[in-house]
């Protein structure tokens, strides 16, 4: 399978939907003559025009309702926040017209519309330019929030979620684009991945590491630094986090009797609360240990190299977590 | 005096006998049905927010009355004539306000949140200048897709102070989309004159957009009516989007739950209003004087719409309340086969 | 002790607060001509004049943000939202603004403001109109939250809110204005209750309802039907759920063994998934069963009457919940 | 060409010897400051992002200079400049850019975060127009204390298509906030020329608010400077909120990421206003012809500013980094004494 990078990834999955439905269409700032913030969108105004990708201005909340109501009269809008970051300011188009709509109209107007861009931090980017945005986009029923943390799920899952029929958030990761992975030749065919499908990163029996996004990583190096201690650490990722793959944590947990939560974001009320208390309510008895969180420091995110570094949940703080549910100090 | 009677005669010229009175069939069709959902309200048939047109009625007419079936038009809460403006039947509309299954959005939406996605009523929204980026996104589509429909985007006066009502007029001037924001300038939002939030009157709050700005007596049905027909002409042919500060007066309270006057506005305003331009009025004393109607076929026109209302609100009636399984249905589309989409147990 | 309705005690708290400091002023939308949407501030133009009792155009982030400067400079703006439902145009400003403000200043700007308004559900407002917001407010730190379900605790809160160096958002309820309790009579000196402290509104020694705002008020019923079975349901109102009174909650549940988290909000990723997730790490052991969240359904807030009432939590629900922790049928 | 050297001198006339050397004193050290700042970034020591003011000096000083001490200042994530103008010390700014605990903000808000409390230096703020409110919350605060500071905002030729501008601008208006928002109109946001985004030009974007908009040449200090002292005045003694188009333009690319030129500018367009429009260059071709600098002159200032920023990268660089513990300070001002404030038990 060809290597590429996860940029290239989200961009092949833009050029091949875009081929395949006229209707898509990809809007966001500095997305066409700049080719993205952060070159997701490199090549695609050469190939597809300035009808379907187009510079808006700094406009969140203006552009993503109008992206909404594109959606509503059946184009297919891929809005891109240059960093969810910017995107509060867009949350009432998203929460209260996009994730609301097909609801409150009864059935008559679907919404399928994917808002896309990266979440969490990068480097040294300071407090408002850091921040994980699942919760603000999960809590609220009607929308789907999609993370990939590899290439190869960057690539499958963006293609269906663009075919999705429903409002989808789709968060990337600065620190990924780079990132390089094997993903299926477009020549063998359509790649798409189902939303709602976790995937075993890593197998292992003695505890249970779920995360999602660009954790993934994280939690892929702390299981090579179990392994060396003698612990089989498996890694799920849950990839979209709205629907959920509760069947695969459940899976785990019952293997392994110990979960460990992992996520770039704030624990008060973050995705892992969540997590603890699926497990809690449906493996009570499966669980050898309270579920462990590891999350960002709960505090906004410093500018300081050293501070953002201890503020930032990694590797080693996932392995001391394991520890922690195993019982071994 | 005798100008204005001239001027009267010129207008009315413009339509047919026909026309005319079918003018003022539709107002008092309006005006009945939201009289009967005010009974309707007094007696817990109606919940929630209901936010009555009542003495809009020429604005709702005139600027949706012009187009075609397969243009758009969005409002914001307080759009039940809107609603049959664009061809809603009244039946289900008012079913909606009941909160029943026979509602135009089954019930789930209520008074605020009318939709018609077959005659393209893109509703009803609840969120002050929400609905002003969804327009924009209509008039993105068209443009997309190289058609000629126009939208038509009604707000009101209290919405212009909104971001997005900004970010969306920008925007629409910049692609050039074949939209007509319409604001319904009743003076008020809420208990607010608009002069008190506003440095400018509402005709100029357009003005850093470069769109074309107008003004019109929106309790002129034969001024709205003409106004509309002739720009929306225009923006079919490329003309771009526009502006227009509606001048027109609320006759009740914001809402079923507000009261008419109060510390914001005195009774002798209200009572001049109501007295003075109320576009029901206006329209029949120009008829009758100039001999197009007379008090027997106004009678029989009003007896007509009653007939409409009370058949609608029968509808209502007869019409169930939503199935509890509904609770879960239609808030997705699209079910994925895998994974979870509900957190609580759906056991309800 | 004065009863007083849940409205006058907020009325007499902003009166009582502004009268003490000329810093304190109230901005929002109808909030002084019109005496307030919901009334609140009713007679407080006329008492402190236009200087201090504003009403603002529509521009909830405008506003908000405005209000976010002048604490900046030292005032303590207290800004309305008519309802919360609306803040989320505003959210930037409070999250990215207010909420990070003293931490990326190095601690040289405070932010002394209050955001306050109902949050949640009335009667058939419908899916825009009928949102609980407390998970978009409390994920991020730098700002507390405040949620009082009784006439007292709204204005012994509001008070120490408006006295807090910090933003604080301060939810009310539609539904609970009319609300009338005992509030001590202010010519017996300042009453202030302090942020952090839960109260428990009934003892029981068989299960804990753990709960917040309005929905106390329904757990108080819940336990009424419980008592005629024999069951003594102990009620921990968290009052304020940053800061959080996690003794509180620890000292019923190492009590009862059994806990059930109601709240009127959606249930994923809602404030009862962290309080679950807190139990479940800091009471492992003491645990006789999971605990179970009793939320509003998983859906936007539907219209119709019937559908309204069964998509939110009730005393019903809250009964049933109680007897499943207790293993009852 | 006479003409405009008759003209320079007129301008000249304003300012004394001593006020245009330390105009040019004062933009020589923003020059190179920013160019120590480019410095540090390439070798690692500054991270982030980093947006340098080059080429826009004059606004900075001009907009800034004429204000008192006890006046506010606010801006974007461009802020290294407008600091130093206000009153700021080079050291701890570098120091802040460093990420040490010598930094304004104890090294916790970075470049894009520059705050000083004392000197009324209200940031550094890098949601795009998120500032724009806040600054309006210093002019009510201004106007709530009957005090007679003024409020200078900056903003970017890009935030004016942001919500947060439009309902600030309209309070401002309605309420008679002594603010004066500047737009730093160097015609892009980041690769989006202003015009692509925008259908009337920056100048016009503050029509809809009743509010005087202004146009200044920005790379040219007398006028910036003459402008602004006069209209600071005005704004002082109550004509209320003041719009101005800054003309300008950035020399270096969006931040330190991203290109100088690129497909959305030209190598020739930025040559073009580098050489043409560099408003140190251009003070000091008036200088030098109506003799009121020389040569060496110059060249001292420079070394002068040269050795400030010396210094301050020298104070920045023996700063230590923050201790860890720092990561939980200034969450909250108030640590209040019930309950937990904090989820992830601060035991890191
Ligand atoms: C963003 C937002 N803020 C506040 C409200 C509450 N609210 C509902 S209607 C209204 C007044 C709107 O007035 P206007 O836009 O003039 O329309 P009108 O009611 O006069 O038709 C307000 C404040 C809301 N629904 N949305
Ligand atoms: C709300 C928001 N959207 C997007 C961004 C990303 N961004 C940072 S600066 C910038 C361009 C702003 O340009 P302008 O306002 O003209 O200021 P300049 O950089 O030219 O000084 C963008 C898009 C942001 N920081 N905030
Ligand atoms: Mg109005
Ligand atoms: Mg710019």
């Amino acid at each position: 399978m060809p290597v590429i990078t996860y940029r290239d990834a989200l961009n092949q999955a833009l050029a091949e939907e875009m081929e395949r439905d006229d209707s898509v269409f990809l809007m966001g700032e500095e997305v066409a003559e700049y080719d993205g913030a952060y070159k997701v969108s490199k090549g695609l105004l050469e190939q597809f025009g300035e009808r379907r990708i187009v510079d808006s201005p700094i406009s969140e909340l203006g552009f993503a309702g109008l992206g909404v109501g594109a959606a509503m009269v059946g184009l297919r809008p891929v809005i891109e926040f240059m960093t969810f970051n910017f995107s509060i300011l867009a949350l009432d188009q998203v929460i209260n017209a996009a994730a609301k709509m097909y609801y409150m109209t009864g059935g008559q107007i679907p919404v399928p519309i994917v808002f896309r861009g990266p979440t969490g931090a990068a480097l040294q980017l300071s407090a408002q330019h850091s921040q994980a945005c699942e919760t603000w986009y999960v809590h609220s029923p009607g929308i789907k929030l999609v993370t990939p943390g590899t290439p190869a799920d960057a690539k499958g899952l963006l293609k269906a979620s663009i075919r999705d029929n429903d409002p989808v958030a789709f968060m990337e990761g600065e620190l990924l684009y780079n990132l390089k992975g094997e993903v299926p030749d477009p020549d063998d065919g359509d790649f798409v991945i189902p939303l709602g499908v976790a995937d075993v990163k890593r197998e292992g029996s003695d505890v249970t590491i779920v995360t999602h996004g660009k954790m993934v990583n994280e939690a892929l190096r702390a299981a090579a630094t179990l392994e060396k201690d003698g612990i089989e650490a498996e890694i799920v990722d849950l990839r979209t986090l709205r629907p959920l793959d509760v069947e695969a944590i459940l899976r785990s947990v019952h293997k392994t009797n110990r979960a460990v939560y992992l996520e770039e974001g704030w624990p008060y009320v973050g995705i892992g609360s969540q997590i603890v208390s699926i497990i809690q309510e449906e493996a009570f008895d499966y669980l050898d240990a309270p579920v462990v969180r590891v999350t960002q420091a709960d505090v906004p995110m410093p500018y300081a190299k050293n501070l953002e570094k201890i503020a930032k949940p990694d590797a080693a703080r996932v392995v001391e977590a394991c520890n922690r549910v195993l019982y071994r100090n | 005096m005798a100008q204005t009677s001239q001027a009267m005669d010129k207008a009315l010229e413009r339509f047919s006998r026909e026309k005319l009175h079918a003018f003022m069939r539709e107002m008092l069709l309006y005006r009945r049905f939201e009289e009967k959902a005010e009974e309707a309200y007094a007696i817990g048939k109606i919940g929630g927010f209901c936010h009555l047109h009542i003495g809009q009625e020429a604005v709702a007419l005139g600027m949706i009355g012009p187009l075609r079936d397969d243009d758009y038009v969005i409002t914001a809460y307080r759009d039940h004539t809107q609603a049959l403006a664009k061809g809603m039947k009244p039946g289900p509309v008012m079913a909606e306000l009941y909160g029943r299954d026979g509602g135009a959005s089954r019930g789930k939406g209520g008074s605020m949140h009318i939709f018609g996605a077959k005659e393209r009523f893109m509703g009803g929204h609840g969120i002050v200048g929400g609905q002003v980026p969804l327009a924009a996104g209509f008039g993105w589509a068209i443009r997309y897709r190289e058609e000629d429909q126009v939208c038509v985007c009604f707000l009101g006066d209290a919405a212009v102070n909104q971001g997005a009502f900004h970010e969306a007029l920008n925007m629409s001037a910049v692609w050039k989309l074949p939209v007509i924001y319409v604001v319904e300038n009743n003076e008020y939002g809420m208990g607010t004159a608009f002069s008190r939030v506003s440095a400018l009157p509402v005709v100029e709050r357009g003005k850093g957009y470069g769109i074309p700005a107008h003004a019109v007596n929106g309790q002129d049905i034969l001024e709205t009516w003409a106004f509309m027909e002739d720009l929306v002409e225009e923006v079919r042919g490329g003309a771009g989007p526009q502006y227009v500060d509606a001048r027109t007066y609320r006759f009740k309270g914001h809402s079923m739950s507000d009261p008419v006057s109060g510390t914001y506005r005195s009774k002798e305003e209200v009572r001049e209003k109501t007295e003075g331009a109320d576009p029901i009025r206006l329209l029949r004393e120009r008829l009758f004087e100039a001999e197009l109607m007379d008090q027997d076929e106004l009678e029989a026109l009003d007896r007509e719409v009653r007939e409409i209302v009370d058949e609608a609100a029968e509808f209502a009636d007869a019409s169930p309340f939503p199935d509890a399984a509904e609770l879960y249905t239609h808030v997705y589309s699209e079910i994925n086969e895998h994974g979870r989409l509900f957190f609580d147990g759906r056991d309800r």
